[in-house]
């Protein structure tokens, strides 16, 4: 069972520029990234959600997101979509590099989600 | 107390209009509490959702998942999910009923579910969880609809941009309050349905 | 006695776009930022972040990183600079949304501090 | 056991040596438990350093702030601000001696200040901890030298990226204690010096 991430941003640049930062600790960790709203405007899309979802090769997924908009599209997309997502409402950043170390170091999801736990800052 | 197809694009189509009169209004309400946008994010959806009822859906229940589905992919903010998830929750209802107070209740059991908002939060919550129950008693009123909206101002925000300023977040009016009170008005002002 | 914001990621994009959430909220914030290292690579820059706090027209700064090593660039800088800094070890988007928003709604530091108190998840 | 801007430049042209020797090697290390970087990050550091260091200082102290400066700007990765700390503290610490004994002393508590990191944390501080003591002995040996780098391989890291894989980062040498390691060897190597 492989584990990927999906990163969810209200900024464009954010969601483009994270994966950088994360892919240096985690080359082979699936990330794919959902910024902005179908404009490309500030906001988050339900849609580039779902895309991110299907982009990631990954079997199952965890999900971070900036604030509290992303994560009702966030909601919305696993509903309507057939992969299995976590969600975590940990901080955005801080997370996802972490998740990201823990996966490409062979860490398991449970594992993981206890690692997280510290960084839960949002509900 | 029924919702037809008509009756249902009647009332959107009035809904978009007072957006799109007051969406300085609610974009102005949303900039000391907010990001200042919620006007313009309900006016881009409505237009959406009028373009999409320019073509007479097939039946309610697709006249009403054509609403969602607009607002979800247009309106770029948390009303967009908010509001979307409201009429989708309609539209499942509306394989069992096409009574407008039972419709309601699913809308606001959708918008709770999906902002995890209570009663009292100063969100659109507040003003769907007081005036539903008068739709269903068969009395509201446009009183009821502003004082509704008017209890948000003293409020302070427990979700949404706002909640992130605390006891600042008391004095304003919530944006997303003041818009469903438009749906409720315009609901009221759609003949032949309550 | 004005405040004002900076932003210090490994990431230029993350640097750049971050402004974007935040002026949306805090038009009246000064906010400025340092990204990645003086090449522009992924990394901080002491040199990048004391320019920061030079541009920042706040009297008072409060200061927000991503991960450790930018913390010790920051401190760097901050021993460096004639200006007053406050560093915080808040989720860095997180703490950046909640402090920009209080400042604009002219909420004092203190209180300011009391709301972020809750989102420090590192050190 | 005297610092002179002589016995400096041959020591750091030494390590600059070493570095681009293990360049690769280092990052290596760095690639489990960290960014694969720290060998090129040292590597651009130490270069920066030779360069600077061909017009020779006007003393001591300007000699060792040139150092710090040169890898606070280049080196890009935590251990640029911790080497720099560590020759900036050597700098202030050289109006009052030259003993190398003594200017290691301060370089370490910069280190230590600077990161926050302390013995037992896999961390740079394991092996300056472990060998500064040994220099001032004036009993520092290439054996100490690789068993205080080897000592961190079985800590779990609470500093630096690797803190991030928690028990994950145990069987791994940290790679700042390796390039410590390998300052600590040219400064053995350096005549004249200890
Ligand atoms: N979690 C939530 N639950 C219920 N309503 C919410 C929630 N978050 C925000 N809202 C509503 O959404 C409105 C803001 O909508 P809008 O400005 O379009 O979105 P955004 O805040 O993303 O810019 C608020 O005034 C509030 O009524
Ligand atoms: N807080 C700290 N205190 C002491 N040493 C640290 C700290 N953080 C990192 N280090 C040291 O820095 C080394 C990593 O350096 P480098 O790879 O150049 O930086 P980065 O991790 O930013 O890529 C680690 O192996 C460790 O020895
Ligand atoms: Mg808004
Ligand atoms: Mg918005
Ligand atoms: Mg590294
Ligand atoms: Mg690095």
């Amino acid at each position: 069972m492989s584990l990927g991430l999906t990163l969810v941003s209200h900024v464009p640049e954010i969601a483009n520029g994270l994966p950088k930062l994360l892919n240096q600790v985690a080359k082979d960790v699936p990330i794919t990234t959902a910024g902005g709203t179908n404009d490309n405007d500030i906001g988050t899309s339900m849609e580039k959600i779902m895309q991110a979802f299907d982009n990631n090769s990954a079997d199952e997924i965890l999900a971070f997101y900036d604030l509290g908009s992303a994560k009702m599209n966030l909601e919305m997309a696993m509903e309507m979509s057939d992969k299995k997502v976590h969600l975590y409402d940990a901080a955005f950043i801080e997370g996802a590099y972490t998740a990201a170390s823990l996966i490409q170091a062979g860490v398991g999801l449970d594992d993981v989600e206890k690692q997280l736990k510290p960084l839960i800052v949002k509900d | 107390m029924t919702l037809t197809v008509d009756t249902l694009t009647v009332w959107m189509n009035k809904f978009a209009d007072k957006i799109e009169t007051n969406k300085q209004y609610l974009s102005d309400l949303d900039t000391p509490i907010g990001d200042g946008d919620h006007g313009f994010n309900m006016d881009r959806g409505m237009k959406a959702v009028e373009e999409k009822l320019s073509t007479k859906p097939s039946d309610l229940t697709n006249g009403l998942k054509t609403i969602a589905m607009a607002l979800i992919s247009t309106v770029g903010g948390a009303s967009g999910p908010l509001y979307g998830t409201a009429f989708l929750e309609m539209a499942k209802k509306s394989s069992s009923t096409d009574n407008i107070g039972e419709l309601l209740d699913a809308a606001l059991a959708g918008i709770e579910k999906r902002g995890g908002a209570k009663p009292g939060d100063k969100t659109m919550v507040d003003v769907w969880s007081a005036l539903v129950p008068s739709v269903k008693a068969g009395n509201l009123t446009k009183d009821k609809i502003r004082s509704a909206v008017d209890a948000t101002k003293d409020m302070v925000a427990k979700k949404g941009r706002a909640s992130y300023l605390g006891e600042r977040s008391k004095g304003h009016i919530d944006p997303g309050s003041e818009s469903s009170g438009y749906l409720f008005e315009t609901l009221l002002e759609t003949e032949g349905l309550l």
